[in-house]
């Protein structure tokens, strides 16, 4: 059965320097609360996971936690480019960045490997692209029945992963509905997950289209209310755009992006 | 006459072009915007499918991203991303895939990765694959929308992310990719079609008031225009009316 | 879009003599109605295929509508053997049936497979067993990151599929809920598709836990209500056991059996 | 002391083998009813994940099939299919794989395919595999529950269904099967385990009132009886209060 845990308590037990972390949403349900605790409890050397990162990984990756990003769209979306993502990229600040690069197919097949207990996935995908020239982690495969020749890709199997859902139940089943994404997936694949949810009820009333993870298949639930903003969570509150506007300018300066850190993040949740 | 942008004639344009009762996948931005516009046009029974999981969506706006809440509210059905991709994508069940780029060849190769030829010390590091490479192997078609200038026209892009017509025709089949490929580029200035002998894109419309050698000037290449170059016609007043309703819509 | 068809002509227009056919329900919503249609309209030299072949195709067989059997358990749940596929496999009566058997496990994957547009799928099964030396299509496949051996499928792809649903609208976007088994899969790997339906109607409301097909993944719908019975449609009608225990007695003897065909099945619908 | 039939000890013995807090792959017919009984006795919080895609459900009579409506109604979620063996089943996930045979053999190993040595031409066609060859290679362990006879256990099976020990100790490492196998036959005469050196499958309870030549004679293999042979503690009158309501409220 799940643990129902505060949030600084689920980042610390859970993340540990080095690891191999998922932090995925969909545009909807980023579990952006978590990601700034990472960058509160100072966690370093993170290989970071996700199809679609955007600005809280622009600020993990900013704020120096990440040594590796393993990503298909990196992208501020609806407004443009990533930044600190960038700068780490072109420059290596504030230190350099390891990218391995996929595409979304790719991407989701790999947590469906990894969800599936299989070493690696069959796709039709990168035909043509220089992307396998780039990224050791694409290779031909064969049907044995056809002759054909296809792609396989690694499963990811993240020591953490962590998502955003609307609700769990005081056992820690957890329900997600709207956009659910590649979520369930990353946290199957994870040998450890973290769900932050809106809030914890009674009872888990059905919803259409609701996603649930069982207790037993999660590690930890936090319930953060806001876990998601400025992303937004269906039910609950709506995407707050004009902070995705707000990001491109502190994130394309150093020194306001540093302010930013100390002065929204660091604070004391 | 209507008095419009040469943004807004491409909307136009690129909304024309899909066919109604069929179904397109669509990326973010002008793509959305066009597949958007053509579905309150000719097109009431365009199938819009976003990445995000969303079947069918029918936005009463123009959404800011490809998980907005408005897509799955108004879908017919909302998988997980793994299906969309697997299920829905790769077996080729779209008929068009609707892509933008940043550079993009004369062989409609696109790039969207990184631009500088040195990949792990780029000029400019772009956003990436995203759902492209394979929206652009599998559809049906494939249009892409772009404006027009030479920074993205380009003779050959830095880094191929999704495969258009590779160094020409022939390469698609030898690859074995199911789809067409791209069979329309949209800009700013006119429509670019691959020629049938070669699969180089070719000039075959201008939009009006475009003059043949701005077009020329605004393509890295040395381009190909059609014999029977045509003039896309205006935007109508109707066109233009629900284009700016849905932009005026879907403001902040 | 999905045409509205009476049943009678969909499986006119759709299952020809010597097709790939897959009625597929997994206890819930099994196409009963469009199997004995096909009896009716007598085809002959269909391979079946399903997951869990149960009376319907044991009817099937007996009336000689096949020559192949694609499955990974046939049984009357909860009952006990299908009688008349026994005798098919141990006699050849009324014609041979040839099998091609594999596990739960296997014929999903395969599905998967077939819906995803590709050749084969991968998973950890039939290790140890002896399936593999009887059934050509199990195959071992390595890993080329790992290098672990593992077992590959090819897809499953009919050339018609069949199901059975609890709704439709009048556009044939389909409806269905409760245990939802492997229809999805088989309707999305198959040339063509069948829908029968409870009901059609004019808008489908939102269901917890609902699948939907849209229209446009499905060839025709027919309006079949109670299509399903001796088995049930959630929401409709309850699984009536008392015919599952009385095919027994009826299935066991040929003439019996014949008997049945004539008298319960191609009466005039 | 209770009057119960061999069945009902059967059973309660092997519910009493699930532990509280564990989830099981059940299987239909007595594997079913050994672990509803024990979710109403010893294990309230087990899982019984059925393979119709029923997770966590919680029948309030015993279902007839794997996908009983009651199974979906009662589930923490309803997967499909292929989700419930490749995201559930094949990863190891759960703790106890309960499997139903026609014939197993002194290692274990279960046949539900053909009796008789020739596949082609068998003297009795089985059902077949269904889930259980991935259930007996995944899951944490194995529990059997079957009637004893010289027809059921046997020296050999004609035909591998659902690997067990193989030809023993070792053969499932070889083969990188991930779970531990059988570890535990139910009988309606008593309890074998696999013997540690050798993974035989050894006599280590009876069942009270059953004679051990009963059981041999039962066996179609020269039988292995523990030194410690113990005797099953009789079914207590909760246990079969609650079974015989079970069955009860499950009749037609």
């Amino acid at each position: 059965m799940a643990e129902i845990v505060f949030l600084a308590d689920g980042i610390a037990g859970l993340v540990r320097d080095g690891d191999t972390v998922a932090l995925e949403g969909f545009t909807h349900l980023i579990p952006v609360a978590a990601g700034h605790e990472i960058i509160r409890q100072r966690r370093t050397d993170l290989t970071l996971v996700r199809m679609t990162p955007d600005i809280v990984y622009d600020q993990l990756i900013g704020a120096g936690c990440a040594r590796k990003l393993i990503f298909s769209w990196g992208g501020n979306p609806g407004v443009g480019s990533l930044h600190r993502f960038r700068d780490a990229v072109q420059h290596g600040w504030p230190v350099p960045l390891e990218i391995e690069e996929h595409s979304h197919a790719g991407m989701a097949n790999r947590y469906v490997a990894g969800a599936s207990g299989l070493p690696f996935a069959v796709l039709r995908g990168y035909t043509g692209t220089d992307l396998p020239r780039q990224t050791a982690t694409i290779k031909p495969i064969t049907c044995p029945f056809t002759g054909e020749q296809l792609t396989a890709v690694p499963a990811l199997n993240p020591d953490v992963t962590i998502v955003h859902a609307q609700r769990a139940d005081r056992a820690g089943n957890v329900q997600l509905w709207g956009i659910t994404g590649v979520q369930k997936e990353a946290v199957l694949a994870a040998k450890r997950s973290l769900v932050t949810v809106e809030e914890i009820v009674d009872e888990l009333e059905p919803r259409p289209g609701a996603t649930v993870l069982p207790a037993w298949a999660v590690t930890a639930v936090a319930e953060v209310p806001f876990g998601a903003k400025p992303s937004y969570a269906a039910g609950y509150y709506d995407r707050d755009n004009a902070a995705y506007q707000a990001w491109d300018a502190i994130s394309r300066d150093r020194e306001k992006f540093a302010r930013w850190v100390e002065e929204s993040v660091r604070v004391p949740a | 006459m209507n008095d419009y942008t040469a943004d807004e004639m491409m909307s136009v344009a690129a909304a024309r072009a899909l066919r109604d009762g069929s179904s397109c996948f669509v990326g973010i931005g002008l793509p959305s915007t066009a597949a958007n516009l053509a579905r309150r046009t000719h097109a009431p029974n365009l199938t819009l499918v976003y990445e995000s999981g969303c079947l069918g969506a029918k936005p009463s706006r123009l959404p800011l991203s490809i998980g907005d809440g408005e897509l799955a509210d108004t879908a017919d059905a909302v998988v997980s991303v793994p299906e969309v991709f697997n299920y829905w994508l790769q077996p080729g069940r779209i008929d068009v895939g609707f892509l933008g780029a940043a550079q993009l060849d004369r062989f409609g190769n696109i790039n969207t990765t990184v631009i500088g030829t040195n990949y792990a010390d780029p000029k400019v590091r772009l956003p990436g694959a995203g759902g492209a490479p394979e929206i652009a192997a599998s559809c049906g078609e494939v249009f892409i929308v772009l404006r027009q200038s030479p920074r993205a026209f380009v003779e050959r892009v830095d880094f191929i992310t999704s495969f258009g017509h590779g160094s020409g025709r022939g390469d698609r089949e030898r690859l074995g990719l199911p789809g067409a490929g791209p069979t329309l580029v949209v800009t700013d200035l006119g429509l670019l079609r691959p020629d049938p002998e070669t699969s180089e894109l070719t000039l075959t419309e201008l939009h009006p008031g475009v003059e043949l050698d701005q077009v020329r000037a605004a393509t890295g290449w040395k381009l190909k225009v059609s014999e029977s170059l045509a003039t896309t016609p205006a935007p109508t007043e109707d066109e233009l009316r629900i284009l700016r309703e849905l932009k005026k819509a879907s403001e902040p």
